[in-house]
């Protein structure tokens, strides 16, 4: 019985002192400008939740040090969904309803942010998602707008540049995640209108460690000119690693899933050739200094990297940059942080350089970016380049 | 009438026949008692007879019907009941709930009647509650009524399994080894216990090593060796068998 | 009245009516509403998973999938049919019933181990179906439920509606399980835990003891499943994971086997402890598995019936009966 | 045919060879404490993860696998302290203590490594060999060897050494082994240190196929206890048929009749395994005795 009042003690104290390690949430003074979050943290989109995070953390921080916006301090409230749609609709009550913030930023996958759209449209609260899906704008919502392309542009993106190759038939293997699913859908839909047949179509679980079984299925597919893989997190390195494996002989096309660096240390020299639309983001040192988007992709990229190590830079934490800054300049615009004034303002959001591209949002399209936001990029000598 | 009969009964582990070719008569109204050395297959009989095991080959007939391969709660529910070697005691119980439980199947237990509490319900567990509370004073638990199971020793947990197999009301009570463990005071106690159940017109089956117990109760013994009948009769007869006193002078139990 | 009081089929529902009843005062906002009503969701399906496995001691680790069948099959047909909630909600549960009805006999028929492992891959089978069949069930991204949850003209839509309703139906769950642990079934069903060969030769028919609880258990998440779906407005897959199944297994075992009132504590402490430890940002994870191995080394036989012991020991009382 | 009924083995080989070191490591710490350890997939990523970052931190690979190794053994050292002597505790407060030191496990990675993706380098190269048409990678002939060779280890230590059988022992009977004077403290803290052993070798193994983060251990622990319970809990043998059952359904089942449904598949054929041999296909058949 001691002994055991002791083990329990021991851990109790144990987690106490996780406490002074892992502070507290600051409270702003009062006056401040709410924003609140809730990021895939940790969970199977963990590796889309960290560097939105860290994004959100590292810029606010920085607004604040410059004096906030309107004069006023920026106040990040976070929460960890996990991805799962079920914590991130109570997490969004407990934003809105406790913590009253004046703008949410979050939902790194499409499943959270489709199931918190009916309580930021009830509360009416200005919503700005990081999730790919086109459903979350599609039809428009009033109160939700969304940064990163969505899953249908990469697939016409993808299908435009196989058209251009003279590729007609591909084969088709999907993580069977949120992403994956969601891009595989939209591809079959899309596929038609750039004459592209998908004569293989596979699928892999998020935490499958060989894909060689549905890879082989493709390759012994007559007549595959391509293969095509939309899917997140590791998954796609080890498709990639298989189809190395296997020594296909065509090209093989990933998603804007994969743009990060992260993606071509772990599939190692078998992304040398892989194809994929992107963000100029990847390829920022790249572009030539007469194109617009350049200044911000590098100052972001800078910055990013010099805090948390070189070539940790990806799209995601662009898409959290391009969601708080596009926030912070409609505030700055109206001169307000009142829902409705935010809302009609970042509906008028033009010409706005984020890492995705150029933003001008409407009534009618609350995401603003065209196909040519998209650059079309190769892995080389590891590292990426731009292939048009 | 019979009230069991046990037909060319066998059953097999892995190719060990634990009983062979086994066939008995147990007459109404009697204490009949099954002896044997250890591994005799004494225990493995009672569990082919109560329905836990399945024979191999073979019939058992309760009321001059087939009941072989029928649960054993559906032999309960014919008129059988018994209690166990290794105690089968529900620990997570109070010592009178496990005599309670003994009653299950006089008490209508469905489930909506007890999910909503009807009235039957209520007076029947308080008629019941009255019954088994005598049934433990009947065996000797009288003090030990509102005990929680797990606090129990061992010799009352025997009594405690007896109390319950009579709450079932059976018309054939089978003991396995009802004394083994106890002293002699409380030996004497379950022997008077077992007499009064049947004189209360309970058939009694018992297994048992105590050969005083045996011998000084029983009106028919039945003798297993190997799985097999080495002999039957009156207790006095057992007694002078030459096979028997054979097969027991190799072991260390000596007739008294 | 003291005696009522004492009881805990009488006392300890008019604590937990008065507590449901005021409650609301500390109330400040919706979020403590919402954090209320998941606790009662939450409270319902682990007080029926507890009569599986703490009163029967027949574990599962695939009850999630019964609630999100629920789930969906309101949200199928309120949302593509246009039934009534209150129809689909039914219909689900007999759907999950009947299901449950046929696996019972199959999976009960394991012990331990291998019945956790049989219920686990049960679940697991329902999760990939519902993540694959996209067509009806809208994949991993999940789906909307649009219609409000009523009957007869009566709607739930307000934080605070939806509380008297989960209260209400808490209270009454509670009063039934309470019952029903006190009845000859309920002693059949603690035997089955206790020794299943005892009750068979006493004339209880442990199969059907085994599946029906498992059933009404099942069919109970599925309720609570097409509940929370109209009340959450979302269901996805994630329903249906592992991990819900888990968890759901964890407060009732945290709370306390074999007792309603630590089925309670249980939900209650699962649902509010993450909403909590948020402050420990980065550290939430390592903490809420300390606490958790903490509680279950200080009280192995969870919250409640360790409270209760200890309560009993100070007083002095022998053979103190474990709290139902 | 033969090529692509190659390349389905293989994979299926390679996967169930890591769930058979996961299964294993259930039967040792099964075998003697009956505890049912869930945090043994966090023992398969603790050993890839620290591997990934001790090499970071300079050392050389062999070094940087010792200290993986050494690292997840004091986690199962610990992990015994803990949960085994709680008295009084069911089986299920066991298991809930071990999901929760899997929690645990797992949130002290993410805090302390971080949350992204890492891999190794493969021990030999990426080219592929070609064998029957198939093309097999050379680190899944590591997977393979390393896993048969601790198979052997494993069975030489349980029947040829005094300190096996004493394990052993323990397993069948913990009173009897006291009382014959086996330490069985002594015992217990060795067969979870022996587990989270064998987990950081199967994380170091796979990590150069797989890559690894904080997470990797759920999907990997579930996967190892459906092997051993599959081949019957406490059997050596079995774990290891299980694990490469498990395996080769999941590939061929891709490969042949739906990849979507592969895991429902293998989960589909334990259930009915189950159904019919409620010990699993090694499991010892016990009778009841009453």
């Amino acid at each position: 019985m001691r002994r055991r009042l002791m083990r329990a003690l021991g851990m109790i104290a144990l987690a106490l002192g996780m406490v002074i390690v892992g502070r507290g949430p600051l409270y702003a003074a009062d006056g401040s400008i709410r924003i609140g979050s809730f990021l895939a943290v940790t969970g199977p989109a963990s590796f889309l939740g960290d560097p939105e995070l860290k994004t959100l953390q590292m810029y606010i921080e920085l607004i604040n040090t410059d004096g906030g916006v309107n004069g006023r301090q920026l106040e990040l409230i976070h929460y960890d969904s996990q991805a799962n749609p079920k914590n991130a609709v109570g997490f969004v009550k407990r934003l809105i309803d406790q913590d009253e913030v004046d703008i949410i930023i979050g939902g790194s996958a499409s499943g959270e942010t489709l199931a918190v759209m009916p309580l930021v449209d009830k509360a009416e609260v200005p919503f700005i998602s990081l999730a790919g899906s086109i459903k979350i704008i599609d039809p428009v919502q009033k109160w939700v707008f969304k940064t990163p392309h969505t899953d249908r542009m990469a697939c016409q993106k993808i299908f435009e540049h196989m058209q251009g190759e003279g590729i007609q038939r591909i084969g088709m293997i999907s993580g069977t995640g949120g992403f994956g699913k969601s891009m595989q859908g939209q591809c079959q839909e899309v596929a038609g209108d750039y004459g592209i047949e998908i004569l293989a179509d596979e699928t892999y679980g998020p935490k499958d460690t060989d894909m060689t079984a549905q890879l082989t299925k493709i390759k012994g597919t007559e007549g595959i000119q391509a293969v095509l893989n939309p899917g997140f997190g590791q998954g796609p390195a080890i498709v990639t690693k298989n189809f190395r494996q296997l020594g296909f002989e065509v090209p093989m096309y990933q998603s804007h899933g994969v743009a990060s660096k992260k993606y071509i240390e772990l599939a190692g020299e078998a992304a040398e050739g892989v194809r994929l639309p992107a963000a100029a983001l990847l390829v920022a040192d790249k572009l030539p200094d007469t194109d617009r988007q350049k200044p911000v992709v590098v100052a972001y990229k800078q910055a990013f990297e010099d805090r948390h190590g070189a070539g940790s830079v990806s799209t995601f934490g662009g898409h959290a940059y391009d969601a708080l800054f596009m926030a912070v300049e409609a505030m700055q615009r109206c001169q307000c942080s009142d829902a409705a004034g935010v809302r009609d303002e970042l509906e008028k959001t033009a010409g706005f350089m984020g890492t995705a591209g150029e933003v001008t949002m409407s009534p009618e399209d609350h995401l603003g970016l065209g196909l040519s936001a998209f650059r079309m990029l190769e892995v080389k000598g590891g590292d990426w380049a731009l292939l048009d | 009438m019979t009230l069991l009969k046990v037909d060319d009964l066998s059953k097999e582990f892995g190719g060990v026949h634990a009983i062979e070719d086994l066939s008995f008569v147990i007459e109404p109204g009697t204490i009949h008692a099954i002896i044997g050395p250890n591994g005799a297959g004494k225990t493995t009989l009672f569990n082919l007879i109560t329905g836990v095991y399945t024979p191999s080959a073979g019939e058992v007939y309760l009321d001059d019907r087939p009941v072989t391969g029928k649960a054993p709660f559906e032999l309960a529910r014919a008129g059988m009941s018994r209690t166990f070697q290794n105690l089968q005691v529900c620990l997570n119980m109070s010592a009178l709930d496990n005599v309670m439980l003994g009653r299950h199947m006089h008490l209508k237990p469905g489930f909506v009647s007890g999910l909503l509490r009807l009235p039957g319900v209520v007076r029947r567990d308080r008629e019941a509650r009255q019954m088994c509370a005598g049934l433990m004073d009947f065996v000797g638990l009288g003090n030990h009524i509102h005990a929680a199971a797990d606090s129990l020793p061992y010799g009352a947990l025997k009594r405690l399994e007896i109390a319950r197999a009579l709450a079932a009301e059976p018309r054939l009570l089978l003991l396995d080894e009802p004394a083994a463990g106890l002293n002699s005071a409380e030996t004497r106690e379950i022997d008077a216990v077992i007499q009064k159940v049947a004189e209360r017109g309970v058939t009694v089956v018992l297994v048992e090593h105590d050969m005083k117990l045996v011998m000084g109760i029983s009106d028919h013994v039945l003798v297993l060796d190997y799985g097999r009948k080495l002999a039957e009769g009156r207790p006095q007869d057992i007694r002078a068998n030459p096979d028997v006193i054979a097969a027991y002078l190799g072991t260390a139990h000596a007739f008294a | 009245m003291l005696k009522v009081l004492a009881s805990p089929r009488g006392g300890g529902l008019l604590v937990l009516i008065v507590l449901i009843a005021l409650l609301p005062l500390g109330f400040q906002n919706n979020f403590h509403y919402d954090v209320a009503i998941r606790v009662g969701f939450n409270a319902i399906v682990v007080v029926g998973l507890n009569l599986l496995i703490g009163y029967a001691g027949q574990i599962s680790l695939g009850h999630a999938g019964f609630l999100a069948l629920g789930a969906y099959a309101s949200a199928i047909l309120t949302g593509s049919h246009d039934w009534p909630p209150v129809l689909a909600m039914l219909t689900g549960a007999v759907g999950v019933g009947l299901l449950a009805f046929v696996v019972a006999r199959p999976v009960l028929r394991l012990k331990g181990h291998y019945l956790a492992m049989a219920t686990l891959g049960m679940g697991m089978i329902i999760a990939i179906v519902l993540n694959t069949e996209s067509q009806l069930t809208g994949g991993p991204d999940g789906m909307s439920v649009w219609v409000s949850f009523g009957v007869a003209g009566l709607e739930a839509n307000t934080p605070r509606q939806w509380y008297w309703l989960v209260g209400a139906l808490l209270v009454v769950w509670v009063w039934l399980a309470l019952n029903l642990i006190d009845s000859p079934f309920g002693r059949a069903l603690k035997a089955v835990h206790g020794s299943e060969v005892a009750a068979e030769v006493v004339g209880v028919d442990t199969t059907s003891v085994k599946v029906t609880v498992f059933v009404v258990s099942a069919v109970v998440a599925s309720l609570v499943g097409s509940l929370s779906a109209h009340y959450i407005s979302f269901i996805s897959p994630q329903e249906a994971s592992f991990f819900h199944s888990i968890e759901l297994v964890i407060m009732a075992v945290l709370g306390g086997m074999a007792s309603i009132y630590g089925s309670l504590v249980g939900a209650a402490i699962l649902t509010v402890l993450p909403q909590v430890l948020t402050a420990f940002e980065d550290f939430e994870h390592l903490v809420f598995g300390l606490v958790m191995m903490a509680v279950m080394i200080f009280m192995p036989k969870g919250i409640v019936p360790s409270l209760g012991l200890w309560l009993a020991g100070r007083a002095r009382r022998p053979g103190g009966e474990a709290a139902p | 045919m033969l090529a692509e009924l190659v390349q389905f083995l293989f994979a299926g080989l390679t996967a169930g060879a890591i769930y058979a070191l996961v299964g294993l490591g259930f039967g040792l710490i099964y075998n003697a404490s009956h505890v049912i350890n869930f945090a043994q997939g966090e023992f398969v990523m603790l050993g890839g993860m620290t591997t990934v970052f001790a090499a970071a931190a300079g050392l050389p690979l062999a070094a940087a696998v010792a200290v993986a190794i050494l690292v997840t053994v004091a986690a199962g050292l610990a992990l015994e302290m803990v949960a085994v002597p709680t008295r009084n505790a069911s089986v299920v407060t066991l298991i809930i203590i071990t999901i929760g030191a899997s929690i645990s496990y797992r949130g002290a990675a993410q805090a302390f490594f971080d949350k992204q993706f890492h891999t190794l380098p493969s021990f030999s190269g990426e080219d592929p060999i070609d064998f029957l048409g198939a093309a097999i990678l050379p680190q899944t002939l590591w997977v393979l060897g390393i896993t048969v060779l601790i198979v052997i280890a494993l069975q030489l230590f349980f029947h040829r050494t005094l300190l096996g059988k004493a394990v052993l022992a323990t397993s069948h009977n913990r009173l009897a082994a006291r009382l014959v004077g086996i330490n069985v403290q002594l015992v217990l803290l060795l067969s979870f240190g022996l587990s989270a052993a064998l987990g950081a070798i199967a994380g170091v193994l796979i990590t150069p196929i797989t890559s690894t983060n904080f997470e990797v251990g759920i999907m990997l622990g579930l996967k190892g206890f459906c092997a051993a319970i599959l081949g019957g809990l406490g059997s050596g043998v079995g774990a290891v048929v299980g694990g490469l059952l498990v395996g080769l359904i999941e590939a061929f089942g891709a490969g042949y009749i739906s990849s979507e449904y592969k895991d429902a598949m293998a989960f589909g054929i334990i259930l009915l395994v189950l159904f019919f041999m409620p010990s699993g296909l090694f499991g010892k058949r016990t009778t009841e005795r009453v």
